[in-house]
């Protein structure tokens, strides 16, 4: 199980790795953290003439903080944000999803940028960036796109970033008064990829939800943002107004079976997660008492 | 036990180690990253073989055009399975003792003929195994597909194609018995119940995969094989055989191995055709299964459908055991061990810890177009297992008797040896009751019991499962060496003194 | 001492106990017996390690060949110190008297005398420092252990996710040679079960491909959902052999699954759900209990 | 077009200089060119663990990086961590409670152990568990290894300053 052969070129810039990416379109990749690239290539699923390595780029990396936006910079390791103080602090979500992101070993390479251009819709930064309205940072030839989260993921392992573009940063807005999160997932085993999972981000005042963005993943070619939750926002959360919700989830959601779980599997599953964030994020353990319904 | 000749058993001396906790002699090396195994090996001249493997379950091999490959800069050899038979000789992995299994003469490498998506059907020898997967990528095959035989419960329906024509059907090994009086067991029970026990077919996923190292020296006229294995003079024995060599001619090291549990004990077909390559090639060769690869040939084991049935009375008399049991083994019977003997096992096993003398069995072994199945770690056990306490269970549940209880009623008492099963086993001393009773004391049932009681009453669900067993070990030549396998059952050991002092 | 033995190792400790075996027999400490073994040429002929055999059959040829070389040693032993065989024992690498213990001679000079200096010893002593002994069962066609497992385990019924909670396990080996190794045979086989009751599964589609053939898709047990598994031993040797061992590698696979089988349906008892395959998946536990 | 590049780096303390091919991952070039075999390939896709190493001082799977990716940086495997004698006392756990059978996955649980005891002094053992999660152990059962590395971590706490 060895990689095709490939050429290599370490880019010294964003300009210079946006060169090679216009030079060579399609048949040229690039290597970020290689997590997700790497076994892919060493099963020669994939064969890329050209590699494109952005892990030296400086201006790729760190994370900023401004008055209303957290700037994440592409080639922020998963360990780099489950140990930032900026990201427990405006972003904790993240941060807790992160221990969900397989195991020590990977998330000492794998980045968020490269996570979010791969856009496995069974990973879960992608939801959260959603639950979170992040803008993905996109540079090209003619410059910067901003793109919303909600936008961007496009399909299994598609996004609106063309193979000419390079992803440069993620921005998060900074989190309102109230805010709260939950994230959750089912997988077989530690570390593994979910068979169901939900990132939610919401802002709470006593019972009642102000805002409550549930994203779950797994479920379908993108995370999905479940509207199905507008119904528990701004008015009390009964157990027959939340498995209405949850049934009207199940409703919207158009997920495929595998070896892991049914259709139908992953629809329960996903109604189980949203009425147990429903009921951690109100601080109201009787509303999971009756499960999914 | 014997007195040693001075009085005090020889293994009961103060400084005996016997029966104590010492570290292993082994293990500085293997934590220092200091131990050699066989992917570890490097040998002057070596060369890596790739195997181009079947993309399909069955089909007929048309053509193979290899000519590009062989063009590539540091390949040394495409070798297909007619140009590989020239140097080895096909096998069938039956044993005479297993009345009526059959299977069909399987090559190193397939000729014309593939039964098994993974299924080698040419090797590619290199400089580096990058450059023989690069090769094969571009080796080109022309296959004619043919349909699949996948569920072993069609695979003897008369419509159902049969993989290997010369057999006349897809059954391999069949084996009934019929112990006691059943039926009439059955009849005087108060219960009986039944159940169909589905097994997932899995494999060993040995941490290192299968790898060999083998060095034809034609100086020499002697093979050494370097190879992960847990029965060297079976391997020596075997090459031999298959390569036209005296078993003088073949040597078999066995350095450090990554994990084998029953995996590493068999003959594969691609490490039979790296012995060959390296006598056609006249250099060292190395084969080390990747691990997809791993997947698709190491063995698999326990793919067993297998209904069973439990007579019982109302104080809890287990009456009568009876299993109908039925298992693909992928389309050939493995060679030497064969691929029957986990059936076999089952049809032993079932029901071997407890009293009745009412048993009756049926095995059948299909062949099918899946990966081989043969002998992995407990063979045959777990599913013996599984069925004969799954259905005491259900027998318990259907009276409203403790699990632990049943068990108690019915399993053989602890002053009931020697004595033999309804299958024949026979048993010298086994210990089931104590170890009932040393397990109730350890997990503190009653405890437990009152804790899973009282979490129900909250919508908390949790189970206590038993499970009795009994396990075959130092077989004898009962196993193998009766049906006519060349594997030892005796086993030696020299010991030499010593350093002399200065 | 140097030991070749036929049986293999790939971690069981077949090494270990080999040389547990001849060191006690021998009475020099185990860390000067060295022993070989994985070589055709260099090792008596014999089966290797498998069906649990190891200990039970190559122990016992090595307690066998260790008994002779210890008379032998014995033999010259009395014949240079004048004394006899009962007199005399081996005790930490040295001959002493039966008795006392008083140390007579090391075996390092004993070996001395007898590669260097066999003119000294008395006429017709033909000193033999080495034995060999093969071994194979005859009077049973196999040795049966036997055990009870348990598994206590929890179930989510919303989910259809099992946990396992605790293991238990008591077997019956025979004797013991290493209670350590011993343990850690089951628990890594109980593991093995447990694999094969919650999460292995080779997956073929109707076509007869393999859909699963790689790490991440099939699933083996790995740290994270393991249990601690406790292992107890009742001891009932075969008297077949001298060392009454039989053997322990099976012994935790071969109940695993079946423990964990019946925990979970009676977990579901309440449910009136009953499932008799594995892998149990959380999807087949949904199935069962009509969430799904 | 795939040429070789020349890389160097520090492995267990040693300057390095190579050519390599772009496509080499780190755990070929670790066993093929500099002959440090106590990396073990177990899957090469990521998923086993056999192969991790230390890259700057964090665990890594060395199948899943290039070679060329550690131009530059200190790699550290377990043939250096035994001789600076980082881990002998977790050897020594490893050794007394016989939480290595093959041997094959051994490297790798005493990188991902070592890394986890760098960074918590107590872990419980279900921390102990999650940490080692991407470590497959065919051979223990898992639990002898448990057990070393929390003797390990309370060994530690003892002989701290």
């Amino acid at each position: 199980m060895k990689a095709s052969a490939f050429s290599y070129a370490r880019a010294t810039s964003v300009g210079n790795a946006l060169e090679l990416l216009i030079a060579h379109g399609d048949k040229a990749k690039v290597l970020s953290g290689g997590q997700s690239l790497m076994p892919a290539m060493n099963l020669r699923l994939i064969s890329p003439e050209l590699i494109v390595d952005i892990g030296e780029l400086a201006e790729l990396q760190g994370i900023s903080v401004s008055r209303d936006v957290v700037r994440i910079g592409a080639l922020t390791r998963h360990v780099d944000l489950a140990r930032s103080p900026e990201i427990a602090t405006h972003a904790p979500l993240l941060a807790q999803a992160i221990g969900h992101v397989a195991h020590p070993a990977i998330r000492n390479r794998g980045t968020i940028g490269g996570s979010l251009a791969h856009a496995d819709p069974a990973s879960e930064l992608p939801a959260c960036m959603v639950a979170l309205r992040a803008v993905i940072v996109v540079s090209g030839q003619h410059g910067e796109r901003r793109i919303a989260a909600a936008d961007f993921f496009t399909g299994i392992y598609q996004t609106a970033l063309t193979a000419q573009e390079l992803l440069v940063a993620v921005e998060l807005p900074a989190l309102p008064e109230n805010s709260a999160h939950f994230f959750d997932e089912f997988a077989r085993r530690h570390g593994d990829y979910a068979i169901v999972g939900l990132a939610a981000q919401a802002i709470v005042r006593g019972e009642v939800f102000l805002d409550f963005r549930p994203v779950l993943f797994a479920v379908g070619d993108r995370p999905v943002l479940a509207k199905a939750a507008s119904r528990l926002v701004h008015r009390p959360v009964t157990p027959a107004l939340l498995a209405e919700a949850a049934a009207a989830l199940a409703a919207e959601l158009e997920p495929d079976g595998d070896q892991q779980a049914s259709v139908s599997m992953r629809r329960h599953l996903a109604k189980l997660l949203l009425v147990r964030c429903a009921a951690a994020l109100l601080d109201r353990p009787d509303l999971a008492a009756g499960g999914a319904g | 036990m014997s007195p040693a000749p001075d009085g005090l058993s020889l293994l009961d001396r103060p400084n005996s180690y016997i029966g104590k906790v010492v570290p292993r002699p082994n293990l500085e090396r293997l934590m220092q990253g200091r131990g050699l195994y066989v992917s570890d090996m490097e040998l002057p001249r070596m060369a890596h073989v790739v195997f181009l493997r079947s993309p399909h379950a069955h089909a007929n091999i048309v053509a193979i055009d290899a000519a590009a490959a062989r063009g590539i800069p540091g390949v040394i050899a495409v070798v297909t399975g007619r140009e590989l038979a020239m140097v080895i000789t096909p096998w069938v992995g039956v044993l005479s003792h297993l009345k009526g299994l059959k299977s069909a003469p399987q090559h190193a490498i397939a000729i014309d003929h593939v039964c098994w998506q993974g299924e080698a059907v040419a090797a590619v020898v290199a400089t580096s195994r990058a450059v023989a997967e690069d090769a094969a990528e571009i080796v080109s095959v022309e296959y004619r597909e043919l349909e699949p035989v996948t569920d072993m419960r069609t695979a003897l329906d008369p419509e159902t194609p049969v993989i290997h024509p010369s057999l006349g059907d897809n059954l391999a090994f069949e084996r009934q018995l019929d112990v006691g009086a059943v039926d009439q067991a059955f009849a005087d029970s108060d219960a009986v119940v039944e159940a169909e026990f589905v097994f997932g077919r899995h494999t060993g996923v040995t941490l290192e995969p299968r790898a060999v190292v083998a060095d034809w020296n034609v100086a020499e006229t002697r093979l050494t094989i370097y190879q992960g294995t847990q029965a060297p003079h079976m391997v020596q024995n075997i090459a031999a055989l298959h390569l036209g060599l005296q078993d003088s001619q073949v040597r078999v090291v066995c350095k450090d191995v990554g994990g084998s549990f029953g995996i590493k004990v068999h003959v594969y077909a691609d490490e039979m055709a790296t012995y060959a390559l390296s006598k056609l090639l006249r250099r060292p060769i190395k084969f080390v299964a990747d691990r997809v690869e791993s997947f698709n040939t190491d063995i698999h084991a326990r793919d067993h459908r297998c209904k069973g049935r439990i007579g019982v009375k109302r104080d809890g008399t287990i009456t009568a055991f009876e299993i109908d049991d039925l298992t693909g083994i992928g389309p050939y019977s493995m060679y030497p061990r064969t691929s029957a003997i986990e059936a076999n096992q089952i049809v032993n096993l079932v029901g071997g810890a407890y009293l009745t003398k009412n048993y009756r069995a049926r095995a059948r072994v299909v062949f099918q177009n899946k990966n081989v199945m043969c002998q992995y770690r407990g063979v045959g056990h777990p599913i013996a297992c599984s069925v004969t306490e799954g259905l005491v269970d259900l027998a318990a549940s259907r009276i409203g008797m403790d699990p632990v209880e049943i068990r108690r009623r019915n399993l053989v008492p602890d002053d009931g040896y020697p004595c033999a099963s309804p299958a024949g086993l026979k048993f010298e001393l086994l210990s089931h009751h104590a170890a009932i009773n040393k397990l109730m004391s350890m997990m503190d049932y009653d405890a437990l019991r009152a804790e899973q009681a009282a979490l129900r009453r909250s919508n908390i669900h949790r189970g206590i499962g038993i499970a009795s067993f009994i396990e075959i070990t130092n077989p004898s030549a009962a196993f193998y060496g009766v049906g006519g396998a060349r594997i030892s059952s005796q086993d030696g050991v020299a010991v030499r003194s010593m350093r002399p002092a200065r | 001492m140097i030991c070749q033995t036929s049986i293999s190792e790939q971690g069981q400790g077949s090494e270990s106990l080999t040389a547990q075996i001849v060191g006690s027999v021998l009475g020099v400490s185990m860390q000067r017996v060295r022993v070989i073994l994985g070589d055709t040429d260099n090792t008596p002929y014999g089966g290797g390690t498998w069906a649990s055999r190891g200990a039970g059959i190559g122990g016992e040829a090595a307690l066998q060949a260790a008994k002779i070389l210890r008379r032998n040693i014995l033999d010259v032993a009395a014949a240079i110190l004048q004394s006899s065989v009962a007199e005399l024992d081996i005790v930490n690498d040295a001959i002493v008297n039966a008795d006392d213990g008083a140390p007579r001679i090391d075996l390092k000079e004993l070996a001395r005398i007898v590669y260097f200096r066999p003119d000294t010893l008395p006429p017709g002593v033909q000193p033999e420092l080495m034995a060999t002994r093969h071994f194979v069962p005859r009077e049973y066609p196999f040795a049966f252990t036997n055990g009870v497992q348990a598994c206590w385990l929890e179930i989510d019924t919303d989910s259809g996710f099992i946990k396992l909670l605790k293991h238990w396990v008591v077997e019956d080996c025979g004797r013991i040679i290493n209670p350590q190794l011993v343990d850690e045979q089951i628990r890594g086989g109980v593991v093995q079960g447990l694999g094969a009751a919650l999460f292995e599964h080779c997956i073929y589609d109707e076509r007869g491909q393999l859909t699963n053939a790689n790490m991440a898709d099939y699933l083996v047990p790995m740290s994270g959902e393991m249990p601690d598994i406790d292992v107890g031993h009742v001891v009932s040797p075969t008297f077949e052999t001298e060392l009454g061992a039989k053997g322990a590698g099976e012994a935790g696979t071969a109940g695993a699954a079946a423990a964990v089988a019946n925990a979970v349906n009676d977990a579901l008892k309440p449910f009136g759900a009953m499932i008799t395959e594995i892998p149990l998946t959380p999807q087949v536990i949904l199935a069962v209990l009509g969430r799904i | 077009m795939t040429i070789p590049v020349a890389i160097s780096l520090h492995v267990n303390g040693e300057a390095v200089e190579a050519r390599v091919l772009p496509r080499l991952n780190l755990a070929d070039f670790l066993r093929e060119q500099l002959q440090l075999t106590g990396t073990h390939v177990g899957c090469e896709h990521g998923v086993c663990g056999a192969c991790t190493v230390r890259v700057n001082g964090d665990i890594v799977r060395s199948c899943l990086t290039l070679a060329v990716q550690a131009d530059r940086a200190s790699v550290e495997t377990i043939e250096g961590l035994s001789d600076s004698g980082e881990i002998a006392d977790l050897q020594a756990a490893f050794r007394d409670r016989n939480a290595l059978q093959c041997g094959f996955c051994t490297p790798g649980m005493l990188m991902a152990a070592q890394d986890l005891l760098k960074s918590e002094s107590s872990p419980s053992r279900q921390r102990i568990r999650e940490h080692l999660a991407g470590n497959y152990c065919r051979c223990t059962g898992y639990q002898a290894i448990i057990d070393a590395i929390e003797t390990t971590a309370r060994a530690r706490i003892g002989r701290a300053p």
